[in-house]
């Protein structure tokens, strides 16, 4: 890929706020996309040095340039714009909690606006649905794992359990966590 | 006025122990010459050859030529400066207003919008919020429950169709004391206690759920009042008791006076 | 600076949403000023190299990581436009192009909305307002700077002129370039 165009590569990934298609990106290069998905490999392969900050991550055939998940914590106050809306989070949190749950189960609790965000979930390809009877059975991918850089769920618990643990000691939570996500629902929850 | 001096007098004049400014004064005054036709780097020239034809030097007179040619220059950057300002303010006064009409439009800079990931620790806060929803909703579940029995008791101690029955007898009570088909609820527990105002209201919530009697409440833990549906009240309630008797009185219409009914046993 | 440091100011360039000073680095690369300055350097001259898209822009002591102006035009399409009106953007160029310039000049060329333009500007820190006479006298602040990404008021005359060659040689311009402006007035001028 000659110079220029993989400069492109590199300022459409670093532009677009979101996962881009290799249709998308082969407009702004304006190569075949067997080529870009080439560069693209290669790309992700120079930035998988530790030196390098941020990574290339293929979910459902999109690309998308991506702070690697050990850097997250430490730099995600500088933007306040979560990609996992507030509605997202809490569906996202009810299954690694009671996996394998349905989507019937998920509505029940939190009404109709479930369908919508089980269908973002698994889009993104952090959620799996199998057919189960009526409804869906609900569990979490391989992606949900490398988004959030954890190896299982029972990390999470673990992590889970330990924070309330140290809650149970010390003060009560500070509300700044749930902040710094976008709410889509407009009010925050009083909880 | 013919102007006698030139620069190379000027330097004849300046080594005559005269200070700067009397030489500026001659010159100008006596010999009427304009400070700015002095050429600056005649005098030097006519300087140099006034110290090669000396031979010796006496710092006094270079000093004071430095100062003279010093002097001239500011007076002539001075009337520059000037001439330029005055320029201007004329430009500025008598040009046409700015316009504005034909500037090019800025373009708006192009800005990203980066998002970020949910960190780890926000996923464990929604997991956690997400738990305490859970917990709280089964204790409260849990909660209304044990305070329900500690009042009307458990299911096994607490009999609703018996109370219905006897909510009945007393709604029939207060129609006959009173002759109106509308009472408090407050006269019809028995004694008020908190145990009776549950049990009674669970019993009169049933009835009513039923069709037979109205409730009615202006504001919320005011008094509440029961009214009967039309054909509810003892007669419906006789029905059972005195069955035989109001068939009797449906076969024999007109003749039979209900006072009848009240003779019979005399 | 060790490959964590590195790969971390990268993160935070890329991550931020607003350029950064030195101090805001200096928390989350956990280093002294003078050390990221260095390391800041380094980085910017590694971008330079024509394979890379995006490059860092130092404005008034505040550092951003954008796309290389050349490749702007290409990617501008994969982020959110900006959030300028096209009625604001007329007053923000006839200030560029005129500093100093009164906002009564201002009010004969475009009449009395100008007034609230000058405020929206003022509000929002891209130019500053002197009193001056009856009127006001306007000026670029910093921030108008760090948020056009320039260095002066220089550099965009130099993109005015170019653009204007550009255009006089060109066919007329592309629609594209207008429909990126948020037009306040609803209608499209015809130029």
């Amino acid at each position: 890929m000659e110079v220029q165009k993989r400069a492109l590569l590199e300022a459409a990934l670093f532009q677009a706020n979101k996962p881009l298609t290799l249709e998308e990106i082969a407009q702004v290069v304006a190569l075949p996309q067997d080529e870009i998905e080439r560069s693209l490999d290669e790309l992700a392969a120079e930035l998988r040095a530790e030196h390098r900050g941020v990574e290339i991550l293929e979910v459902e055939g999109k690309y998308e340039m991506r702070v690697k998940p050990a850097h997250v914590q430490k730099v995600a106050h500088l933007t306040p714009h979560a990609d996992l809306s507030r509605g997202l989070l809490k569906v996202l949190s009810m299954i690694v909690y009671k996996q394998p749950i349905t989507q019937s189960d998920i509505v029940k609790t939190i009404g109709n606006r479930a369908y919508d965000y089980v269908k973002e979930l698994t889009d993104r390809g952090l959620v799996r649905a199998e057919k189960h009877g009526r409804t869906k059975r609900l569990e979490l991918t391989e992606q949900f794992m490398t988004y959030f850089g954890i190896r299982s769920r029972n990390d999470l618990i673990e992590m889970f359990r330990k924070q309330e643990a140290d809650e149970a000691q010390a003060a009560p939570p500070t509300p700044s966590t749930d902040e710094k996500i976008n709410g889509e629902d407009g009010v925050r929850e009083v909880s | 006025m013919r102007i006698t001096i030139d620069e190379a007098g000027i330097v004849d004049l300046a080594s005559k122990e005269a200070s700067w400014e009397e030489v500026l004064e001659y010159v100008i005054h006596e010999e009427g010459m304009d400070p700015w036709d002095i050429d600056v780097v005649k005098l030097a020239d006519a300087f140099r050859t006034y110290v090669e034809r000396l031979g010796t030097l006496d710092f006094k007179v270079p000093a004071r030529l430095i100062i003279i040619a010093a002097a001239l220059l500011h007076l002539k950057a001075e009337v520059l400066i000037l001439e330029e300002e005055q320029k201007a303010a004329a430009a500025a006064q008598a040009g046409p207003p700015i316009d504005l009409s034909k500037i090019p439009e800025l373009q708006v800079p192009v800005k990203r919008a980066p998002t970020r990931r949910v960190t780890l620790d926000e996923l464990v806060g929604a997991l956690e919020k997400a738990f305490r929803t859970q917990e709280r909703r089964a204790g409260r579940i849990d909660r209304a429950r044990e305070r329900v029995e500690e009042v009307v008791g458990t299911e096994e101690q607490f009999d609703v169709m018996k109370k219905i029955d006897e909510l009945f007898v007393r709604i029939n009570d207060v129609v006959e004391r009173l002759h109106s088909g509308t009472m408090p609820f407050s006269s019809l527990v028995p004694r008020w206690e908190r145990k009776e105002i549950v049990q009674s209201l669970l019993g009169i919530l049933h009835i009513s759920n039923d069709g037979r009697v109205e409730l009615q409440q202006e504001e919320p833990f005011k008094e509440i009042y029961v009214k009967i549906v039309e054909g509810n009240a003892r007669e419906e309630k006789k029905s059972e008791e005195e069955h035989i008797d109001e068939n009797e009185f449906v076969d024999v219409p007109d003749e039979t006076p209900p006072q009848r009914k009240e003779e019979k046993p005399k």
